[in-house]
């Protein structure tokens, strides 16, 4: 049984490697940001949580128990990352895509980013 | 156990976080409880001076964790003297403040309350990472009561007060660790004990942790050229936050003499005396660049700065003969010119907030209100801070020059506290003169009514009571210096301050 | 087995820091190494969990939860500033 | 080891000490942060180091380090964190006081003095 | 200032005050068991404490609290998610490592929504950066598209059809 | 007691005209002439007592450790001076009391007046030479004041301050001096030091203590070279001319060379200098009065004179020299103070007091004429009047005493001076009040009123008196005060008119004739002087100061020049320097500790940390970039802590990291973006260097010390954590117990912090720079949404979890890594992150805290917690661990740290949220943004949003 722990965690812990590497090696490969963000938000992502895992069984090996609380830590991360990569992407646009000739045009009003939102003007004078 | 000594910083602590909580919109309501607060605490410093007259060194373990494991409070006398001295001042000058400096700004006397505590608390802790603590609470509340009142040229002195400051910190942290690194302990009277056993090799690592402090202090004491944050920062600081800063110069005095006696001192072995061919030197060197600057002061808040950088040169020279009467006579000196850079702040400030175009500038400007006293205030000033007679400052600076005859500098100490008195005498004459005689510009229409926060009884009275107190400390001179001879003599026997806190009689009493 | 795989895991990790340090310093763009810096709290995330393996110890996991927790609000910060200005209006 | 974390304390004090020379605000504050991250590693070095004996009382463990360092840098770094805090808004302040983040004043002209020139006050301009 | 919203989220429906989440509550428990790394009876008194205290005090951060019809269909999104996931690592990674950047065919495509709510939305696009090749860039003014970006995506909209028929079909199940 | 209240007296008298200053002219005078009159008769009550050769002494003690004492002595020579210038005092309060006008503040003016009065008695009744002292500079304090008394005038302002440097200076010489002379002698009481001579004159300090002394006595004395200040101390008004640059404090270094007379007379050193200083003083000074136009620049150049001639005689060390010197004080004093009374006058009535503009005054005021003619008279030396008496004696003594050995060169001196001292003499009598009546006169002039006229007359009959009966008059008088002088020694000599046909007649004889003949042949010497070189001692002088304060002031703003770079180069360099040459010095042994081996690990971590660092430098002036490149550093250190056995650190640095960046950030919106690069190439490889070296110095140091072994304190707390602070996580407990009192500082620090950001910006508001904020344009592009939908969602989720986890985190701090001040952080950032997503409006209405009451609240229940031991008889921040049994749950324990930690939470989220929500405000202010109601900008769920309402 242990034996067979050993080996599962040893394998997550390489694939965790693994993509931790692509993911990284990803980010300097891909020509541009848009694309560099794929790496990291998905390799990078995902070979934390294969080494997360690897730590949950590898405790349980341990102590009897699984070490649950590493779950915690790839909640944290699968929530985070889309907003990261969501904000990076925003950020990027804001200053180095041209909306009119690189992006497709959503309807009537533009993307966010660019354009305000219809209903804007619901702000209030003074201070929360 | 002393129950009381924790007080002395508690009291400011926790009136401080009162008063923002319940006087935060209440000015009134703030100002009598500041003022409450510090007519307390100077009734405690008062209590202290009696009890650490007659007493041997108290010592007051935080926590009841015994020296040197937990942190320790020491009351002996000069400590108590220090605080004397501090709530003495601080009280004068919040009296001055709350003839409506005060309320140009936010939070003045939270932070007031706040810098008071890190004064006493670095007068009174008997460990130096606490002291570090302290320095960087009254450090903290420094600045902010620096740019109380904001505008362009306070929070431009501001920001170099504060990154010269930082800068000083980061040396404390390296210094501290330094020490700690090779002699393990943090508390004062056991590094006293551990330096004169420590292995000859690590000697090196300690002699330059311990003269690294030296520069730290040395910062805080505006020692030449660590000085250069004071000018500024006193010039622009708010008059009555400059007046209290007087003091902050001394926390830097206070912790040489007390370390350097303490834990460098004659029983330091290989390390003894450690401080002194540093500190006296850089000690005149201060008291002339200081001199120099009240004569070449283009305002007179670079005069009252200068001469508050020379006064540390002056009071450095005693400390840095490391003797006993040269102490004695130092301690004198301090006190005296503590109140006397207090007074000449506040001075400078009722004088400037009067000539309301020409403000401080030296220069000749039209009459304004009251002239009459405040020429009288400065004058009487101008002597004291020039070491003139009869006032206190001739005697501390007769009792230095005393003490410094068995000094192997004694030509250069002499020749250089009695010349820069000269370029002293000769600055305030000219400031003096050039304020109060030389008249331009409108000068029989009685000067307008003008929004001064100095304006009113509150100020004058209290600038004079700082007057008062230099008058009486001159004419009590005599059993004043008895009792400083008594401090010294107590300094210069660490075995006091050591058995207090790491005797028998001192764990968990 | 652990040992090499921890091994295997650790190299990787570092070599990923690595490559993290390069892309902060190549750029080209600012977000690129917001990025960067992004991926490398990842990673670090990763090197603790590892290195808590290693050691047999559960005393690193708060740091790496904190890691988790702050490394993204920080990225997040910066965006904003690139992209209002304010980053609390 | 110990060369590496003595070269790193060095290293941080080096960029430290030379932001700190420069001449904005700015700059200052970072050569202020960098200096006070070399001040509390050289603090915490001063325990001595130690890998995987955190002191943490145990019945498991073998070995701790000396807790005394790390007490002290922990309240190192709150006070650094105080004060970088007041030196940023007080810089912030001063920046927008004067219209200049230059660190250097009017020297002793701060002082109120008939000599110190009083800038018109400037508008800087958007990039929009 | 915001009295409208007090009144919205808290008065008109006064069971919510003193209970306002029960899922919440509950999944908070469970976390902080996950934290404490074990169960005994006092870490779940405190949890159980803790579950019922923080959503009080953070209540009036969720003015319209998500209504889940089906956490069934929840539950087995979160497992097709998660495969997702792992397998558009693998070709993602694939991509990086063994082909030219020049071949990739990236390339915008906008999504239009179907959902409505904030909390669907947001979970569409976080579920689109966390799948193959594509990265939910931003949203549109009006809140009725989605921008993406492929990294390789040789017909834009047969991607835009997987997404919309794969992920906001099922989250339009599971919440609207 | 009746010593020491003859002293205090006019200082008591001083009071009242100061306190009375709106009573009028009449009172004031009346005062001080009260006071004075009293201590005067008081004086004279101890008159027959020392006549009878009696020593009067009284003493009290003041700094008796010191050896500075209030003693008095009164004998001979103190009683001659007191009795001058208490009673000439009473002629100038009468005088002056006419002489100044209505507009003149009278009351300072005599408060002035007593001040100094009373300053000179104590000189010369002080029996302490330290006192003595005292009382020295306070004449220089008083006559300071005196002098600059018509503050109106340019000149006098000038010349008071130059008579303050030149005396203060003098004391300050002797201040040296007295000290020398002090150690020498074992004491600083004069009744002991006069008993010293032989060992003072044998011990090596004597000739520098004598140089002291003595510059402390010429400069006040004017001698010269120190003579200048006196003339240019003219400005002040007559009646102080008159008292003291004549009678009184210019007598004083004269009086002091008397007094130390015993003592430091009879070397060869003191004949030199003494005597050749007054006699160049003597004939300069009468040189120079000849050709002065201004009657009271004339009579000061006189005085001068006359002050050299003293000095000389003491200078000459016999006894009967300094017997002729005393004689001539006194005669000095009279017939000066009367001709300065005169000139006033003249100025007064005649409006000028330019000799070229007056004469024939005679025919208009003919008792004043009369009065300044007869003293004029006694000042040139004729015959029959006092002046002649002692200059007589004078000539003899110079004609017998042998300088370097020639016979001659004192004697030719002395009557060279003489002329000069007779031609300007009858210059006085003869261009003001002889010849014709002028026509342009600035006013109509005729004699004073009586009140004006009687204090000289009373002087001019003593000059007549004492010149016509010298040994009834003066006799006893001179005698008494020569006796004082030398010590005891009994002379055989008599004051007389006639004393035969004698060698000084002869030399009267010459100067007398002479003297007539330079006066009438004025015009052709006034020419022969105006063609010569005039060295003005006044320029030099200013030159001097001006150079002074030119040197000072480029110093000071040359050194000061607010280039905090350079204060900063300074300080570095100067501890740099200090460390290293101390570290050099210092003995030191190589650490023998066994190193810790270096993982491959580190090694990345090092190559992270070292490549951040430089890509900082290198990239610091974009400073967006060069804050990520700074979290990036503060990431490797806190993985650092984690590899190094320090989780705590690592938690601690990671939280503060990230309010950090978003303190950063928020102040960065209104800074420049980017830092111009200024420094000159020069310059940045100084700064390199400075950096390198401090980067070697504090890098070599931590190599010093982690290389080798040390005893700490570290076993107690181990030990000691679990069983006394109730713990395991040591170093938490060390925070909150063993060093409670550093975290209760640490958590007041923070406090501060909080509250002195919130008074920056809410100064900031209402400020200069509040209004510039107004007109503020942001320098980059702003994105159009505010609030991005999928933040403010995620946040929302998040909110409750990190909540969770901030709690988790404190609670379990004591036992493992973790605790409040992290904890604080982790609920702060959450916080913060509510406002980053959803906006301050919507969100700041959500958190209703007052940032402020958890700041104080936090402090509060810390200090609560430390007092609760105190209030169970322990100290401060003694804690206690409560053992609870309870059902089910089984045993807990807490800890009253935990109540301590609690206040460190509580602190922690005030500050942090106080400043950053503060800081937040900043922005909102300067782009004129409303706060926002909704907390996104795109939800296609809100009712209006769909409608696209406003
Ligand atoms: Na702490
Ligand atoms: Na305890």
């Amino acid at each position: 049984m242990n034996a067979l722990l050993e080996v599962l965690v040893s394998a997550l812990i390489v694939i965790g490697g693994v993509f931790l590497l692509v993911g990284s090696w990803g980010m300097l490969r891909l020509p541009e940001l848009m694309s560099r963000l794929h790496a990291p938000t998905k390799a990078t992502t995902l070979g934390v949580g294969s080494v997360l895992l690897g730590s949950i069984i590898w405790f349980a090996r341990v102590d009897g128990v699984p070490s649950i609380h590493e779950l915690l830590i790839t909640l944290f991360l699968f929530l985070s990352a889309p907003i990261t990569a969501h904000f990076l992407a925003k950020a990027y646009m804001h200053v180095h895509v041209d909306a009119e000739t690189r992006l497709p045009r959503p309807g009537e009003h533009g993307w966010s980013t660019y354009d305000a939102a219809p209903g804007k003007g619901d702000e209030q004078v003074g201070e929360g | 156990m002393n129950q009381w000594i924790v007080f002395a910083i508690l009291l400011p602590a926790v009136m401080a976080p009162v008063l923002v909580l319940a006087a935060r919109h209440d000015i009134v309501l703030a100002r009598v409880l500041s003022v409450a607060a510090c007519a307390a605490q100077l009734a405690l410093a008062l209590g202290f001076f009696v009890s650490a007259s007659s007493e041997p060194p108290q010592m007051y373990a935080l926590g009841d964790w015994p020296a040197p494991f937990g942190i320790v409070l020491v009351l002996d006398r000069l400590s108590a003297l220090m605080l004397l001295l501090s709530g003495a001042l601080s009280l004068l000058v919040l009296l001055y403040a709350i003839g409506g400096w005060d309320a140009r700004g936010r939070h003045f006397h939270a932070l007031w309350q706040f810098q008071v505590m890190g004064i006493n608390g670095a007068f009174l802790t008997g460990d130096f990472f606490n002291l570090f603590v302290f320095f960087e609470i009254l450090l903290i509340a420094s600045y902010g009561l620096m740019v109380h009142g904001g505008g362009r040229d306070r929070v431009g002195a501001g920001v170099q007060y504060v990154v010269v400051n930082l800068l000083g910190s980061t040396l404390f942290l390296i210094a501290v660790g330094l020490i700690y690194s090779v002699a393990g302990t943090l508390n004062m009277a056991d590094l006293a004990l551990k330096v004169p056993e420590l292995a000859q090799g690590d000697r090196a690592i300690l002699n330059t942790g311990a003269l690294l402090l030296l520069m730290v202090f040395g910062v805080k004491a505006a020692l030449v050229p660590l000085h250069f944050w004071l000018p500024g920062t006193y010039a622009n600081a708010p008059a009555p936050v400059a007046a209290l800063f007087a003091i902050m110069t001394k926390v830097g005095a206070y912790s040489i003499i007390r370390l350097y006696v303490l834990a460098f001192g004659a029983e330091a072995g290989a390390s003894a005396w450690l401080a002194a061919p540093w500190l006296l030197p850089a000690a005149l060197v201060t008291l002339v660049l200081g001199m120099a600057g009240v004569l070449g002061a283009r305002s007179l808040g670079q005069l009252a700065a200068f001469s508050v950088i020379g006064s540390m040169g002056t009071l450095l020279i005693a400390v840095g003969l490391f003797s006993e009467q040269a102490l004695g006579a130092g301690l004198y000196y301090l006190v005296h010119s503590t109140l006397a850079a207090a007074a000449l702040f506040l001075v400078a400030d009722l004088v400037s907030a009067r000539r309301i175009v020409h403000g401080g500038q030296l220069d000749a400007g039209p009459a304004f209100a009251d002239s009459g006293l405040l020429s009288a205030y400065f004058f009487v000033l101008a002597i004291a801070v020039c070491g003139m007679p009869p006032l206190s400052g001739f005697i501390g600076k007769l009792l230095i020059l005393d003490s410094a005859r068995s000094s192997a500098l004694v030509a250069w100490i002499w020749s250089l506290v009695l010349g820069t008195s000269l370029l002293c005498i000769v600055g305030f004459a000219r400031a003096g003169s050039t304020l109060f005689w030389r008249r331009h510009g409108v000068g029989d229409l009685p000067p307008p009514e003008q929004d001064v926060s100095s304006s009113g009884v509150l100020p004058m009275v209290s600038t004079g009571a700082i007057l008062f107190a230099l008058v009486m400390f001159t004419v009590f001179a005599g059993p004043a210096t008895v009792w400083l001879d008594d401090t010294a003599a107590q300094v210069f026997q660490p075995g006091q301050y050591i058995d207090a806190v790491l005797g028998a009689g001192g764990i968990n009493e | 087995m652990i040992d090499h795989a921890l091994d295997f895991g650790l190299a990787a990790v570092s070599l990923a820091l690595l490559l993290n340090l390069w892309s902060l310093f190549r750029g080209p763009t600012t977000m690129d190494r917001v990025l960067a810096v992004d991926t490398m709290v990842i990673n670090v995330i990763a090197l603790i969990v590892l290195f808590g393996i290693r050691e047999g110890s559960m005393l690193y996991f708060e740091a790496a939860l904190l890691f988790a927790m702050f490394g993204f609000v920080s990225t997040v910060a910066y965006c904003r500033f690139v992209l209002r200005g304010n980053i609390i209006e | 080891m110990e060369f590496l974390l003595a070269s790193a304390i060095g290293g941080l004090t080096t960029a430290g000490v030379y932001l700190l020379l420069r001449a904005r605000t700015f700059s200052v504050v970072l050569g202020l942060a960098l200096l006070s991250y070399a001040t509390n590693v050289f603090l915490f070095a001063m325990g001595r180091l130690v890998t995987n004996a955190p002191p943490v009382i145990s019945t498991l463990a073998t070995d701790y380090t000396d807790p005394l360092p790390q007490a002290l840098v922990l309240t190192a770094i709150v006070i650094s964190f105080g004060m970088t805090a007041v030196v940023v808004v007080m810089a912030l302040r001063s920046y927008l006081e004067s219209d200049s983040d230059h660190i250097d004043g009017n020297g002793l002209a701060q002082a109120g003095e008939p000599g110190s020139v009083v800038l018109p006050v400037e508008v800087s301009e958007g990039g929009r | 200032m915001n009295d409208m919203h007090d009144a919205e989220g808290l008065q008109a429906d006064p069971p919510r005050r003193w209970f306002p989440h029960p899922v919440l509550s509950a999944l908070l428990v469970i976390v902080w068991l996950m934290l404490q790394n074990g169960f005994s009876l006092a870490h779940l008194v405190l949890g159980i404490f803790l579950g019922w205290g923080i959503p009080c005090l953070t209540a009036s951060f969720w003015p319209s609290r998500p209504h889940v019809r089906s956490y069934r269909k929840a539950l087995s999104y979160a497992l097709l998610v998660i495969g997702d996931i792992i397998v558009a690592n693998v070709v993602v990674a694939r991509l990086i490592l063994f082909s030219r950047p020049a071949d990739l065919h990236t390339c915008w495509v906008s999504v239009p929504l179907d959902l409505h709510t904030p909390e669907a939305i947001t979970l569409f696009a976080g579920t689109i950066t966390m799948t193959p090749g594509t990265v939910s860039a931003d949203l549109s003014a009006d809140g009725r598209s989605l921008l993406v970006h492929c990294l390789n995506a040789p017909d834009p909209a047969q991607a835009v059809t997987d997404m919309k028929t794969r992920y906001e079909a099922r989250i339009k199940e599971i919440f609207e | 007691m009746s010593l020491l209240l003859i002293v205090l007296l006019p200082f008591i008298g001083a009071l009242f005209p100061a306190l009375m200053i709106r009573v009028g002219r009449n009172a004031s005078a009346a005062a001080a002439f009260f006071a004075t009159s009293l201590a005067f008769v008081l004086l004279m009550s101890h008159a027959p007592a020392l006549f009878r050769g009696e020593v009067l002494q009284a003493g009290w003690e003041w700094l008796p450790g010191l050896g500075l004492n209030v003693n008095f002595l009164l004998d001979g020579l103190g009683f001659f001076f007191a009795a001058l210038i208490l009673g000439i005092g009473l002629l100038i309060i009468v005088y002056a009391r006419y002489y100044l006008s209505k507009d003149d503040p009278v009351g300072v003016f005599y408060t002035y007046l007593l001040l100094f009065q009373g300053a000179m008695v104590g000189i010369v009744v002080s029996d302490n030479v330290l006192l003595l002292l005292i009382f020295w500079e306070l004449t220089s304090l008083s006559s300071f004041l005196l002098i600059g008394y018509w503050k109106h005038l340019p000149e006098g302002r000038q010349g008071a301050r130059m008579a303050l440097a030149v005396t203060g200076a003098g004391g300050l010489a002797m201040i040296a001096g007295m000290l020398l002379i002090g150690d020498i002698a074992g004491s600083y009481d004069l009744s002991v030091i006069l008993q010293r001579a032989e060992s003072i004159q044998a011990s090596p300090q004597y000739l520098p203590a004598l140089v002291l002394i003595l510059i402390g006595c010429f400069t006040k004395s004017a001698q010269f070279p120190f003579h200048f200040w006196l003339p240019h101390a003219m400005a002040a008004p007559t009646p102080v001319s008159a008292y003291l640059h004549s009678a009184t404090m210019v007598k004083a270094g004269l009086f002091l060379m008397a007094r130390m007379w015993p003592v430091l007379s009879g070397t060869e050193a003191w004949f030199y200098i003494v005597a050749t200083t007054g006699l160049v003083t003597m004939t300069i000074g009468a040189f120079i009065a000849l050709f002065k136009d201004d009657l009271k620049g004339l009579l000061a150049y006189s005085t001068v004179s006359h002050l050299g001639l003293v000095t000389m005689l003491f200078g000459f060390g016999t006894p009967m020299a300094a017997t002729a010197a005393v004689f001539h004080v006194l005669n000095h004093a009279t017939f000066k103070a009367a001709l300065f009374m005169s000139a006033g006058i003249v100025d007064h009535e005649a409006g000028t007091r330019d000799v070229r503009r007056l004469g024939g005054l005679m025919h208009l005021m003919p008792v004043t004429a009369t009065l300044a003619m007869v003293a004029g008279a006694s000042m040139a030396g004729l015959p029959l009047l006092n002046g002649f008496l002692s200059k007589e004696m004078m000539l003899h003594e110079a004609a017998s005493t042998a300088w370097l050995g020639q016979g001659w060169v004192l004697g030719t001196a002395a009557t060279i001076a003489a002329c000069f001292s007779v031609a300007y003499s009858f210059r006085f009598i003869a261009h003001v009040f002889m010849g014709p009546i002028r026509k342009d006169y600035p006013h109509h002039p005729h004699d004073p009123p009586l009140g004006m006229w009687i204090p000289p007359a009373v002087l001019v009959v003593l000059v007549v008196l004492i010149g016509l009966f010298p040994d009834t008059l003066a006799g006893p008088l001179v005698a008494m005060v020569a006796r004082a002088v030398t010590g005891g020694q009994v002379l055989d000599y008599h004051l007389a008119q006639w004393h035969g046909f004698t060698p000084a007649l002869g030399m009267s004889v010459v100067a007398i004739v002479v003297g007539t003949l330079l006066i009438r042949s004025y015009p052709r010497v006034r020419a022969l002087w105006t063609a010569g070189p005039h060295p003005e001692a006044k320029r030099i002088f200013d030159g001097l100061i001006t150079g002074a304060v030119d040197i000072a002031q480029r110093l000071t703003h040359g050194v000061h020049n607010g280039s905090m770079q350079r204060y900063l180069a300074v300080m570095l360099s100067a501890m740099l320097l200090l460390g290293y040459f101390v570290f050099a010095s210092s003995p030191n042994a190589p650490g023998t500790r066994a190193l810790m081996p270096a993982s491959a690990v580190a090694v990345v971590g090092w190559v992270l940390l070292m490549g951040a660092c430089l890509a900082l430098v290198l990239m610091h002036q974009q400073r967006l970039l060069a804050l990520v490149v700074v979290g990036v550093i503060g990431l490797i250190v806190s993985i650092g802590f984690v590899y190094l056995s320090a989780p705590d650190l690592a938690l601690t640095q990671i939280s503060v990291e990230v309010v950090t960046v978003i303190l950063m950030l928020l102040a960065l919106n209104f800074l420049p973006k980017r830092s111009p690069r200024e420094s000159s190439t020069v310059r940045r490889l100084r700064d390199a260097g400075l950096a390198i070296a401090a980067g070697l110095g504090v890098g070599g140091a931590a190599w010093a010390v982690m290389t080798r072994d040390a005893e700490t304190l570290s076993g107690y707390y181990l030990e000691q954590s679990v069983a006394g602070g109730g713990g395991s996580n040591v170093v938490n407990v060390i925070l909150v117990d063993f060093r409670g009192f550093d975290t209760f500082g640490e958590i007041i620090v923070l406090g501060i912090a909080a509250l002195t950001i919130f008074a920056l910006l809410d100064g900031l508001m209402v400020s200069a720079a509040g209004r510039r904020l107004q007109s503020w344009r942001p320098d980059q592009a702003r994105a159009a949404d505010r609030h991005p939908m999928m933040l403010a969602v995620a946040t929302r989720a998040m909110l409750p979890l990190a909540l969770m986890v901030g709690i988790y985190i404190f609670l379990r701090g004591h036992n493992v890594p973790g605790g409040g001040f992290i904890a604080g952080l982790v609920v702060a950032v959450a916080l913060i992150v509510q406002y980053m997503a959803s906006g301050f409006g919507w969100a700041a209405h959500r958190m209703k805290v007052d940032y402020h009451a958890l700041i104080g609240a936090g402090v509060l229940v810390a200090a609560a917690t430390g007092l609760g031991a105190l209030v169970a008889g322990f100290p401060f921040l003694t804690s206690t661990v409560w053992h609870l049994d309870l059902p089910l749950l089984g045993e807990l324990h807490i800890a009253s740290a935990m109540f301590f930690d609690t206040g460190v939470f509580l602190v922690v989220v005030g500050a942090t949220m106080l400043a950053l929500a503060n800081l937040s405000r900043l922005g909102r202010h300067a782009e004129h943004l409303l706060v926002n109601r909704e907390p996104m900008d795109v939800d296609p769920s809100r009712p209006s949003f769909a409608a696209g309402e406003h």
